[in-house]
């Protein structure tokens, strides 16, 4: 992730003029994925033939549903370790939280509460893991977070699937299967479900809007605005520019770098738990396996990048992203009478934009490389007139 | 010095994992549920049977959870130990309407507490109208076990997708 | 002289440990053991081996698919769904198109040539953009063009009903049954059958056949300029080597081995999978033959032999095992859980450079 | 405070090798408080090496620490890291940018030092979530860039920066540290423009009166006469000359830099019997090449047919740069006409199709497949360029490989360049630095080429194979008449084996003399333009 060392060379500086018109061209280069998102929305709508009340009321759901989460993906990347596809252990962490807390029957925020407590030190274990792996896999962080993830979610199976109920006690038989170990495909949150939405909610124009998650989104935003403020901030960052600088500073690199993971995974964690309360069931062996994807793609529509990413690209991409689910399935089965068409697009759109969006920070890094030949080129010239 | 600050720190790390700590305890008392079920059935106790009223609706959380008629049985859940509920009594048809605040103590235990309400109006003991819920022992017939399918486990990608876009 | 003799003894059983890697020799030890237990849990032996021996047939060329791009320093080819999905292509043409018994099989090989051409050189172009970050890419590439092809499989003008839906006679079914066209059809060539135990000769000479052939490239000049390209790209663009077009043709190769491979899987499982199927198809491959020895920018035919007979071994071998053992079906897990840590061993190591 | 008399700094016998290599030996100097001492020498003088040293870098332990003694007001020290170095007082500013592009200068100078602010969260945390003051920083910087006499806006980010004032944001967070007392400048206006350099030395006198030393390494003399109070000159891991800067001039230095005194350098007569007007083999105008580190711009050169030519000068002036644009490998510009017919840039095919080959200075990076063979390294380029060392089948459909024929052709150069290995198939990594530029120069020589490049042929390899790579050049050249340029940081080798030495100073070629030219004279034009 560390750009290429500075060398003292004296043409780098003069490279600073850049014509309006070139300008114009750049904002809308580094803006082409929330560019596309907009058009695609903006076919799709009238399309999907959903009313704007309907659409405003969901869009605001499913913010409160999935900010949160989405929020965690950014420390990592201002500690340059890319897109965190790791933010699924979080999830999984807090899965086995709910799953005891829905097992000790305890009901509601204070249910939350609980589960979140006690994902924190499994979400902190998972993140020093996988900090320490993707320590070893510099360069590489993002498919190795990748893999981790599908790698401790065959652990994830092995406590759930075989440990719980046989090693690890699970009395009710709501929550175990039947054959006495191993939790059921699905859990119910029916007793916390939408109850933290509910909190203070208030019903504006039909559109509900629950305030306490938002709040809680607000709070965590504060954080990580405060967060950037700190010292340990500042050392990400640096850490995230440049590994071998931030090291001769006396920066412990590695350490920094497991510490942003744990709290991705923490901040990830109590994500999911605000987000399956929303959802008020739990599928144990596969709500987690998507939330990376969902998470990531989302930040991405938002214009972030993978190296750069900001409070407001998480609510842009929130917005968009969603709006694009929404009225996708539905646009394509009124285009192609097919609905699972609709369906299929938006899985595709998803993906694709996480390509895209890769690709670009891909060339990006080599672009800037070949900048300095032409300034060599253009020096010559400049010489032989 | 360093030492110093290192014990002081660690002092405030362990306040802060016994706050934590504390926090989960009382999240254990105040969110423990329980799902209450009303019976307004006849009730027998040492001897005595106690007739049941025409109906009772039942409020709680000035929501009506059940009307029940002679014989019927309604749920609710509730969190916390200190139940209140709010009922509605009617004797006879066309009778007039009664109202009886209760507030009774749950069971920590109990998962499912049946209250036979009836009994409970007669203003007999607890141990005459409190009784502990055990579900049947159902033959669940679902197909649970068979959770991976797919060459990785990583089935449910399009289930995950449904489930993000929601309802 | 004693104790300098078992020093070395020592030494030479810690390089061989070294050389082996400890976590392939772990997964060896278990499938050994899985084997000596196998009769006492009263599994039978031989349907084991000849379950092992087929499963390596179906998923042999599949892994053979990552030698090319791991030569060629590309990674290991988690855009592998690419070839598939030119395989996938082939194979539903050629049922479309009215083939049957073993010809469709060859039909479906050449009719997914052309499209593993051209998939396999734009997939190439785009690697050859986006150097040191291939693995993630290539990832999500594949990603998306399954889920763009779910989309192609509902909408292309497939007419055939034996691979349409009944109901709306439009639109290709998630599962088409083979049988009558190429179920078997290398399965069934030269089959040597003994009791329960059971070659699949066919099958293996087509595998052999495959696998030859990469073995002779790799020996004549373009293919060692491929080996030289993977192994120091700076040397071989300084021997005057085009780097670019060397790792494109890497990637095509390595696409359209990836169309066979999975050709050469359905005729052995009778199915084609569509829709969502090939999503995850890569990551086996990748486990195998990282398991078989292979390193992300070194990898032998040999490895891919040995990782397969020893992912697949594990597959067929833990599920009847492990529940005669101890009554639980951990296999799945177990799989997961072996795959995904080689992937990420592999992943870890540092003496293989800064490709990723 | 033992000793009132005792130097800031002194340094006593320190001797150190690099495997059984000896680059500095006994070196002695001694530096008061406020004062200046100029560094200068040859690349390779040991200058680097003593100041890794003095700042504890981990390079030299882990290559079997040094002799001798440091020590720091009359008390010895030793140093395990830079981090000690620094809290001992010393402050050091690399060749190379140190710095994290997107922060501002103020957040770079007192990078990991910033001035916090204590808070709830950090009592439980730890220290590291003390949030940010801010305004401190901007005031701590600001009062650095001050006492350095120039002016950087502390708020820019270094991203937007011209290299000058990059430069002055690395010294200001020297200068920001409350124990600074001993500065080291290594070639700090090497990236320079006139005018700022004229500020930096401004800045050095300013700090010099503030009471703190410099030690100033540079290739510009003239610098060192105008700014130091002391030069100290090394030569070959010695210091030669310790001397008042206002006792010296320009040559004088020159001379101590480069010369043998004159009477001890024999420069080997050469053969002058070629004195035939030669023509010209290799015409090179206008040459740019894109190389970090070697930028070369505006190169002209004309190579006689069948010379040795050498090319010098010191590191980072761009005398790499040269063949590597010419073969290549790095973005390039200008022409190249090679025996009258012009050769494309940027193509390293074209090149070796039209005879030319190159022994790169890069060995393990470019020179050399490191995880394959001898027999692989030493025969792929003419396997793939000439389609040597293959058998055809099909009509020349399947060009396969010739085990046989390689393995004759690598036995071959084995024995002629004595190229010490377990066989012909042990992988090149598993070779020593002398043998794998053996087998570097055996793969060009398998080219059979009529042109060769060598860039820097002995780097880092031992005295005895040094010798036999420069007979095996100069063998190949008088042999088989191949016209050989060859690229040195050592003017002497240069001078042992070549007709002509081009020296390249600034990126541009600064002068062409021939092989017996006094060594000072290849010395002021190494300096002359050094930018």
């Amino acid at each position: 992730m560390s750009g290429g060392r500075n060398t003292k060379t004296g043409v780098e500086g003069a490279a600073k003029k850049i014509s309006g018109g070139r300008r114009f061209l750049n904002f809308l280069g580094a803006n082409t994925v929330p560019i596309m998102f907009i058009i695609i929305c903006a076919i799709c709508i009238p399309i999907s033939g959903f009313s704007p009340a309907y659409l405003i009321n969901e869009i605001v759901t499913r913010m409160g549903r999935n900010t949160f989460l989405i929020l965690a993906l950014l420390i990592p990347i201002m500690a340059g370790m890319g897109l965190n596809f790791g933010m699924t252990l979080g999830a999984m962490a807090a899965e086995i939280g709910l799953i005891f807390v829905a097992d000790w029957q305890i009901y509601g925020i204070p249910g939350m509460v609980l589960a979140m407590i006690l994902s924190i030190p499994i979400s902190m274990l998972l993140g020093v893991v996988c900090g320490k792996i993707l320590n070893a896999a510099k360069g590489r962080e993002m498919v190795a977070s990748y893999i981790i993830s599908f790698f401790i979610n065959g652990i994830y199976q092995l406590i759930v699937l075989y440990m719980m109920g046989s090693i690890i006690p699970i009395k009710h038989t709501t929550v175990k299967l039947p054959r006495g170990y191993g939790i059921r495909n699905t859990v119910s949150l029916l007793n916390m479900r939408q109850k933290l939405d509910d909190l203070l909610a208030i019903n504006v124009k039909g559109v509900k809007i629950p305030v306490a998650t938002f709040i809680v989104i607000a709070i965590l935003c504060i954080f990580i605005v405060w967060f950037r403020k700190t010292k340990l901030g500042q050392d990400m960052r640096a850490v995230g520019q440049d590994m071998e600088v931030a090291r001769a500073a006396g920066i412990n690199v590695e350490r920094t770098r497991i510490i942003s993971i744990v709290m991705s995974t923490v901040i990830a964690g109590f994500g999911m738990i605000i987000y399956l309360q929303n959802m008020g069931n739990l599928s144990t062996y596969s709500s987690h396996s998507q939330i990376g994807m969902f998470a990531i793609a989302a930040l991405l529509v938002g214009g972030a990048s993978v190296d750069k990413a900001s409070i407001g690209n998480v609510f842009l991409g929130v917005m968009l992203f969603h709006l694009m689910f929404i009225v996708a399935p539905s646009a394509g089965a009124k285009i192609t009478g097919d609905s699972m068409i609709g369906e299929y697009f938006r899985v595709f759109v998803s993906y694709a934009v996480i390509t895209i969006a890769l690709i670009m920070y891909e060339t990006k890094k080599r672009r800037e490389k070949s900048q300095m030949a032409e300034l060599l080129a253009a020096e010559q010239e400049g010489e032989e007139v | 010095m360093k030492t110093k600050m290192t014990k002081r720190m660690l002092l405030f790390r362990c306040g802060t994992i016994l706050v934590l700590l504390l926090i989960a305890g009382l999240m254990f008392l105040i969110g423990r549920g329980h799902t209450v079920y009303f019976d307004n059935k006849k009730a027998e106790y040492n001897g005595q049977t106690i007739e049941t009223p025409y109906r009772i609706d039942v409020y709680v959380n000035d929501e009506r959870v059940g009307k029940l008629s002679s014989g019927d049985r309604g749920m609710a859940s509730w969190m916390g130990q200190n139940f209140k509920m709010r009922l509605e009594i009617t004797k006879e048809k066309g009778g007039k309407k009664q109202i009886a605040n209760v507030a009774l103590k749950l069971p920590y235990n109990m998962d499912g507490i049946i209250l036979n309400l009836p009994a409970m109006l007669a203003g007999l003991p607890e141990d005459a109208y409190l009784s502990e819920f055990i579900p049947a022992p159902v033959e669940v017939t679902e197909e649970d076990n068979e959770v991976v399918t797919d060459e990785f486990g990583l089935e449910g990608l399009e289930e995950g997708m449904e489930e993000s876009a929601g309802e | 002289m004693e104790e300098t003799k078992t020093l070395t003894l020592k030494d030479r059983i810690r390089g061989f440990i070294d050389s082996f890697g400890v976590p392939r020799l772990i997964i060896a030890a278990f499938l050994l053991a899985l084997f000596i237990l196998a009769p006492f849990v009263g599994a039978d032996l031989p349907t084991q081996i000849s379950n092992t021996i087929n499963r390596f047939c179906w998923n042999g060329i599949l892994v053979l698919a990552m030698v090319p791009m791991v030569h060629s320093g590309c990674g290991l080819n988690f855009g592998l769904p690419l070839g598939i999905i030119s395989g996938l292509l082939g194979a539903t043409l050629s049922i479309e198109l009215g083939f049957t018994g073993a010809i469709s099989f060859f039909a479906a090989i050449v009719i997914a040539t052309p499209f593993a051409l051209i998939l396999g050189s734009v997939y190439g172009w785009l690697l050859n953009k986006i150097k040191g970050g291939e693995m993630m890419i290539a990832t999500y590439v594949g990603f998306s063009s399954v889920s763009f092809m779910c989309m192609m499989w509902l909408l292309l003008p497939y007419h055939s009903p034996n691979m349409v839906w009944g109901l709306s006679g439009k639109g290709l079914r998630t599962t088409i049954s083979l049988e009558g066209y190429y179920s078997q059809v290398l399965s069934n060539f030269l089959k040597i059958q003994i009791g329960n135990f059971s070659i699949p000769t066919g099958a293996l000479l087509f595998f052999a056949l495959m696998a030859f052939g990469i073995w002779a490239f790799l020996h004549t000049k373009t293919g060692t300029a491929m080996t030289a390209v993977g192994s120091n790209p700076a040397f071989a663009r300084a021997a005057g080597i085009n780097v670019d077009k060397i790792r494109m043709l890497s990637v095509v190769m390595s696409t359209w081995l990836g169309a066979v491979g999975i050709l050469a899987y359905e005729q052995g499982f009778g199915f084609i999978q569509l829709y969502m199927a090939p999503f995850y198809m890569a990551l086996p491959a990748v486990s195998a033959i990282l398991i078989g020895g292979a390193s992300v920018n070194k990898a032998t035919i040999t490895n891919v032999i040995i990782g397969t007979i020893l992912f697949q071994g594990i597959v067929t071998m833990t599920p009847t095992v492990m529940n005669n053992v101890i009554h639980m079906d951990m296999s799945e897990v177990i799989r997961i859980i072996v795959s995904q840590g080689m992937i990420l061993y592999a992943l870890t190591r540092k003496s293989e450079g800064s490709k990723g | 405070m033992s000793n009132e008399h005792a130097p800031l700094l002194e340094i006593r016998n320190i001797k150190k090798a690099f495997f059984g290599n000896q680059v500095l030996t006994d070196i002695n100097f001694k530096l008061e408080e406020g004062q200046v001492l100029g560094f200068c020498g040859e690349n390779g003088a040991g200058k680097s090496t003593l100041m890794k040293i003095l700042f504890g870098m981990d390079v030299i332990r882990e290559t079997g620490g040094y002799e001798g003694d440091i020590l720091i007001n009359g008390e010895k020290v030793t140093f395990n890291s830079p981090f000690d170095a620094i809290a001992a007082g010393i402050g050091m500013v690399h060749q190379e940018f140190s710095l994290i592009p997107g922060f501002t200068a103020a957040e770079n100078i007192l990078l990991n030092r910033e001035p916090q602010k204590k808070s709830v969260i950090s009592e439980v945390f730890g220290e590291r979530l003390n949030t940010l003051d801010r305004k401190e920083i901007g005031v701590r910087a600001d009062n650095a860039i001050d006492r350095m006499g120039v002016k950087i806006d502390s708020r820019m980010v270094i991203n937007d920066m011209p290299v000058g004032h990059k430069q002055f944001t690395e010294i200001a967070r020297e200068l920001s540290k409350d124990q600074l007392k001993l500065l080291i400048l290594d070639e700090p206006t090497a990236v320079l423009t006139e005018k700022e350099a004229e500020a930096l030395l401004d800045s050095i006198r300013g700090m010099a009166s503030r009471g703190i030393a410099v030690i100033f390494i540079t290739h510009r003399l003239h610098e060192i006469l105008s700014v130091c109070d002391n030069v100290v000159v090394m030569r070959d891991g010695f210091v030669v000359k310790d001397v008042p800067a206002k006792d010296t001039n320009i040559e004088e230095i020159t001379r101590w830099m480069v010369g043998r005194s004159v009477n001890n350098e024999a420069p080997e007569q050469k053969d002058q019997d070629k004195s035939a007007p030669q023509e010209t083999i290799m015409k090179i105008e206008k040459l740019w090449v894109d190389m970090p580190g070697e930028t070369v711009r505006n190169v002209n050169l004309e190579v006689k047919k069948g010379e040795i030519l050498g090319i010098g000068g010191l590191a980072g002036q761009g005398k790499l740069g040269i063949p590597n644009g010419v073969m290549g490998l790095y973005e390039a510009g200008g022409k190249v006409t090679f025996d009258g017919k012009e050769i494309p840039l940027n193509s390293p095919r074209k090149c070796l199709d039209a005879s030319l080959a190159f022994v790169s200075e890069d060995r393990r990076g470019v020179g050399l497949l490191l995880d394959e063979s001898l027999e692989w390294n030493i025969a792929f380029p003419a396997m793939q360029i000439q389609n040597k060392f293959l058998k055809n089948y099909l009509g020349g459909l399947i060009k396969w490989r010739d085990e046989k024929a390689i393995h004759e052709v690598t036995q071959k150069y084995i024995d002629e360049l004595q190229i010490r290995c377990t066989s012909s198939r042990q992988s090149a990594k598993e070779l020593s630095g002398g043998n794998q530029q053996k087998v570097c120069l055996a793969k060009a020589f398998a080219l059979e080429p009529k042109f060769l490049f060598v860039s820097e042929p002995t780097r880092g390899i031992d005295v005895g194979a040094k010798a036999l790579v420069l007979n095996a050049l100069k063998k190949f050249n008088r042999e088989s008449g191949v016209t050989v340029v060859m690229i040195s940081s050592e003017l002497e080798e240069l001078r042992q084996i070549c007709d002509r030495i081009a020296i390249v100073s600034g990126g541009k070629i600064a002068g062409i003399l021939p092989a017996s030219s006094p060594s000072e004279d290849f010395g002021m034009l190494m300096v002359s333009s050094v930018k």
